[in-house]
């Protein structure tokens, strides 16, 4: 009894926070996977295709592609965060909030998505490249019309694990003032010990990976035709 | 050209004011600042002021003044940072219009290094001094600073703020000694005399409470200690309230060079220098934060 | 895998069979000729034109330039020349309809074009019913039959097929022969055709070849290979199929 | 997909035929021997066996208890017979030999057999050449024969054969035929073979069904169903042998 | 001529610091990376074959599993350091440096790479997993003998993923002392900014993600048998 009321009462005096934060959270995490993988997916495809015995072997354009990949994926989100300071003003106007840290986020879930996309294509049957190329498909054709169109469920799977890699990341970008649910949980639960809200916090946490580990499940399992009944 | 801040400007404006400081003001236009009326927020066209701040204490006391700003027409927006530079990058920048985590041998420091990177750089200023967050050595396994053995473990925070001001009290401990002229640069590599072969360990400043156990001593922030239930019977040394360490290292409001008698600033400096704050401090921290005004 | 002094002549409107034992080397010539398959050295010619040359120091005419088609050249090429797979390689994420579509896409065929090709192949191969399905809710004869009919949609000048009819029955099998032979005689086109039926062979081509271990050991005109076999895999072949008990 | 209306008597020591055209139903109406495929309803026994029983409300017999093999019963059961697919569905990171080995390594055979019988079965089905390359470095036809010796591997009592030769050249086929007759003369095993080639059905087979969009049209001695069919599809598809051009 | 200089004072001044960095690094990543694995593999195969229409449906466990999957892929690093801490203590005697690190790391990467072995694992061809059923095996057997051995290249270029992942989660272990080369970038390059020690930390970083990379790479293209020439 007394357990609700207490919780009853911090969910009132925390309801606008919780809110906004999930707000926050979702703002940042989706809008930095869409805009990761518009960037991440080119990359990815570049990448593969360019990979010695692929569809348009390209070695010294693959090394470089790979390298920079590596490179993204080395620096210490909060020190990309730091070197990206003059970019993101440039774009958002603003270096603090939700907004601002969208581009530090981007820029770092980008590598990260050409692997998973990368993760994605190589997966998909070289006969079929073959099939592409005995019709005379373009090497964009090939990609566009097979090796993307059969990796899709893949596809699909891999941004479910982007999209909650990116939630981890949106806590630590509560560090400079982008807020969401990780960042409230850190900063009650870790900074001020205040094990009610960290839990409540956490709880709504769990929802949202819950749903977008779900959904995309749903949504892969769904498109698959490889095995449909 | 600093008079338009007008009701509705929030972050633009003050970015753009940033813009036209860094056209060395000359005399005239400062004063000119200074005369400026502070009419131009008022309860029903409030103002909003955004402030960067630690979540413990600092942006517990802004919370605290909130309603008392909202009063005179302020609407505060507090943006909690745990992180140390961006709150001052962002403050420059104009996307903060003050930050409140920091003590002035560390804000000089930071001015000091930008300013080596960017020539552009505008310094930042204290505007008012709060509250000081005294640092104490706490006990591990040791149980007190004389029979301290060989190569016994201490905790210090990680982060330069703190750090260095761990160090310099284990240095003023007699446990250690730190090069000259390091300052709050020091870190353990400079350590130039350590004679119990005292290892030192950085951890993340709320951490060294949670990791006591593990260690011979701890160097903890007061307000780590306090909501780790640490209390004075666990201390062994500490950065005394009159000491020269609680004048300098006095946490501060920072605001852009300036912009310090605008009267939006003024008016924060009120609110959060009243008796009210100074007992709100003084309930809630239990000794572990001290009021400096 | 390098098939070895294999040279055929394949005649514009000729039907041209390929046999030989599993594992001679018959896919691996008919992926020459849309060189998914790059040969060590030889000569490829399709219409009097070379798509491939590469001579080694072995052989006299080294002195003539290497050649191999490239980029748009080998994909216009590729476009006019169908190809059924041994293995159907069809998209498992698309439908029955959209497979048979693909090589007309891919060669920007107007939309309503393309449907209408693709309603009429789907009667040809008697799929009608199947249109909406994906390849992994279809039999492995009706798998085939996708793959027959994507080959034809774009109306190739050149048909490979590599066993295509393997899955089918002998009623089916007899609606593609009919097919292949009046896509040969109405729309003259050319036919090279791998089976291990000799029937079949017997049946629709004109020409026909015979491998064996990554040779071509005979090839010719219908009658004087197969009427009067000269080789010995040849005559195992035709015996094969005679059977030794029932 | 459901198979409708099928009742077949397949008696131990048979060598079954199972003929129709293509999508008619035969890989899926052998599938169901082995449950892959799980009827709707219907009975099906193995050996006197029931092994799968379900009636509807519809069935005179709806009050006998629902039974479906499971578990350890049901994979004991499958470890007694043999299947070859119509897809082959061969392990592709596997080596010929580690594909053949797979059921004898699943019933836990020792070792020092699993390598015997291996080679064996590399002998018989023309592969010792081959026996450390991948699926992917073998022909059409190669792919089918691991899938055969693989069926072939832990000496089933019951042989299922999807196609076992539609990619295999005369010569091979007839290995597999005698290989296939060797195994029912001198060890028994009952042998279900769906085929598009009526020769072979006529050629070993002792009894056969016809099939016919989802039904069994048509079952009973060889000579019985395929030199009288009264049957109109039997008659299509041994007609269909004939050719109608040539 | 005088940047060699410098670089050279600043590699002989940080020489010690930076060796022990590296290896810390390594020694975090690849251990924890090691037991996430032992832990990890067999929590993906339990999610993926108790799945509706997988090899052993089991709706309750399937649930359940995946929902342990996403709680622990919702709590930010930084609470699930300090909620193990009694965990870490017991486990390793201490709560700080490089050890005492391992064991949030791991638990932090084990639901990930549950995730990244469901990611490999779903993408096996049905037609052998009815392969393995009719040859009478066990769904013991078609995990280890068929899904496992068919998408091991998929999986070791997840290991490669996952590894980098780790990399970047190190650089958080610094929290607890746990050392290692992220972390110093942030507390010396970040921090106390000084730019040149950060780049040279930076640059090792970069290394050993290259080589996590490309030997992943060069693995599983190695062991992939699907295309061998
Ligand atoms: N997963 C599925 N979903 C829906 N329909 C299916 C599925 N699998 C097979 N079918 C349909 O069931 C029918 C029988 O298929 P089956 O594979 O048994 O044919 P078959 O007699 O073996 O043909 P073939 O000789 O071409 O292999 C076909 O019409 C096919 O389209
Ligand atoms: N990728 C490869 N690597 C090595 N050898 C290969 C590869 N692909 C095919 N081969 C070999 O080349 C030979 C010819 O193969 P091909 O596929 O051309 O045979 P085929 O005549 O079409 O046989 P089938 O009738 O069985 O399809 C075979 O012995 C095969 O094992
Ligand atoms: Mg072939
Ligand atoms: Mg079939």
């Amino acid at each position: 009894m007394e357990f609700f009321s207490n919780l009853f009462n911090l969910l009132n005096e925390f309801k606008g926070l919780l809110l906004v934060s999930t707000w926050q959270t979702l703002y940042i995490t989706l809008i930095s996977t869409l805009i990761a993988y518009l960037l991440g997916i080119p990359l990815g495809i570049w990448v593969v295709s360019t990979a010695p015995n692929s569809i348009a072997p390209n070695r010294p354009v693959h090394e470089f592609m790979s390298r920079i990949i590596n490179i993204g994926r080395s620096i210490p989100f909060i020190i990309l965060l730091v070197a990206l300071l003059p970019v993101t003003r440039m774009l958002v106007g603003t270096t603090i909030g939700p907004t601002a840290t969208i581009v530090p986020m981007t820029i770092a879930a980008v590598p990260f998505v050409a692997r998973m996309i990368e993760q994605s294509l190589v997966e998909v049957d070289n006969g079929l490249i073959e099939m592409g190329q005995a019709m005379g498909a373009t090497s964009f054709q090939i990609i566009f019309k097979v090796l993307l169109t059969e990796s899709l469920p893949s596809i699909i799977r891999g941004i479910s694990i982007t999209i909650i890699n990116l939630i981890g990341y949106s806590a630590m970008a509560g560090a400079v003032g982008g807020g969401g649910l990780g960042d409230l949980a850190i900063r009650y639960g870790y900074h001020r010990r205040q094990t009610d809200i960290m839990m409540v916090t956490i709880v709504l946490l769990i929802l949202v990976v819950e749903v977008i580990q779900m959904g995309g499940n749903a949504i892969a399992s769904k498109i698959d035709k490889r095995n449909v009944h | 050209a600093q008079k338009a801040v007008t009701p509705a400007a929030t972050t633009e404006v003050s970015s753009a004011a940033t813009e036209v400081s860094s056209a060395e003001p000359t005399a005239e236009e400062k004063d000119a600042e200074v005369e400026e009326p502070a009419a131009s927020f008022s309860k029903e066209n409030p103002l909003t002021l955004k402030v960067g701040a630690s979540p413990v204490p600092h942006a517990e006391i802004l919370a605290e003044i909130k309603d008392d700003l909202a009063e005179v027409g302020i609407n505060l927006e507090i943006v909690e940072f745990t992180d140390y530079v961006l709150p001052n990058t962002a403050l420059e920048d104009g996307s903060l219009d003050a930050n409140f985590f920091q003590h002035m041998p560390y804000l000089d420091d930071f001015n000091e290094a930008q300013k080596k990177d960017n020539a552009d750089w505008k310094d930042l200023v204290p505007m008012v001094y709060t509250h000081f967050e005294p640092m104490g050595i706490y006990k591990g396994k040791a149980t007190s600073l004389a029979d301290l053995k060989e190569g016994a473990k201490i905790a210090v925070p990680n982060d330069p703020t703190n750090e260095a001001r761990a160090l310099l009290l284990l240095e003023k401990n007699g446990l250690i000694k730190i090069a000259e002229g390091k300052g709050l640069e020091a870190t353990k590599l400079d350590i130039v005399e350590n004679t119990k072969n005292i290892e030192i360990v950085e951890l993340e400043a709320a951490q060294v409470a949670l990791s006591l156990q593990d260690v011979d001593l701890g160097v903890i922030n007061g307000n780590y200690a306090l909501s780790a239930g640490l209390t004075l019977d666990d201390v062994l040394g500490v950065e005394d309230k009159d000491s020269e360490a609680a004048k300098k290292y006095a946490n501060l409001v920072a605001v852009r060079i300036g912009e310090e008698e605008l009267p939006q600033f003024i008016a924060l400096k009120e609110a959060i220098t009243s008796e009210k704050v100074k007992k709100f401090i003084e309930e809630k921290y239990k000794g572990s934060v001290l009021p400096v005004f | 895998m390098a098939l070895e002094d294999v040279s055929l002549h394949i005649e514009p409107e000729d039907i041209y069979g390929i046999i030989g034992m599993s594992g001679a080397g018959k896919s691996t010539l008919i992926r020459c000729i849309n060189l998914l398959e790059k040969p060590v050295a030889g000569e490829i010619l399709i219409d009097g034109n070379c798509i491939f040359r590469k001579f080694g120091k072995f052989f006299e005419n080294n002195n003539e330039p290497e050649l191999m088609l490239q980029g748009a050249e080998l994909r216009n090429l590729r476009r006019q020349i169908g190809m059924i797979f041994q293995s159907h390689n069809l998209l498992m994420q698309k439908t029955v309809s959209q497979n048979i579509a693909f090589p007309m896409e891919i060669a920007g065929a107007p939309k309503h074009e393309i449907d209408k090709r693709v309603s009429e192949l789907l009667e040809v191969v008697n799929l009608a019913d199947k249109v909406a399905n994906y390849p992994s809710q279809l039999s492995g004869g009706q798998r085939q039959r996708v793959s027959i009919a994507r080959a034809m949609a774009n109306m190739p000048k050149i048909l490979l097929c590599d066993e295509p009819t393997s899955a089918l029955d002998s009623l089916t099998t007899n609606q593609i022969l009919d097919l292949l032979w009046d896509l040969n005689q109405d729309y003259k086109v050319t036919i090279v055709m791998i089976t291990h039926e000799i029937e079949l062979v017997k049946r629709i081509c004109n020409k026909v070849a015979v491998i064996d271990r990554t040779r071509v050991v005979d090839q010719g005109e219908i009658g004087q290979v197969l009427l009067n076999p000269s080789m010995e895999i040849t005559k195992q072949l035709l015996s094969g199929s005679r059977g030794t008990r029932g």
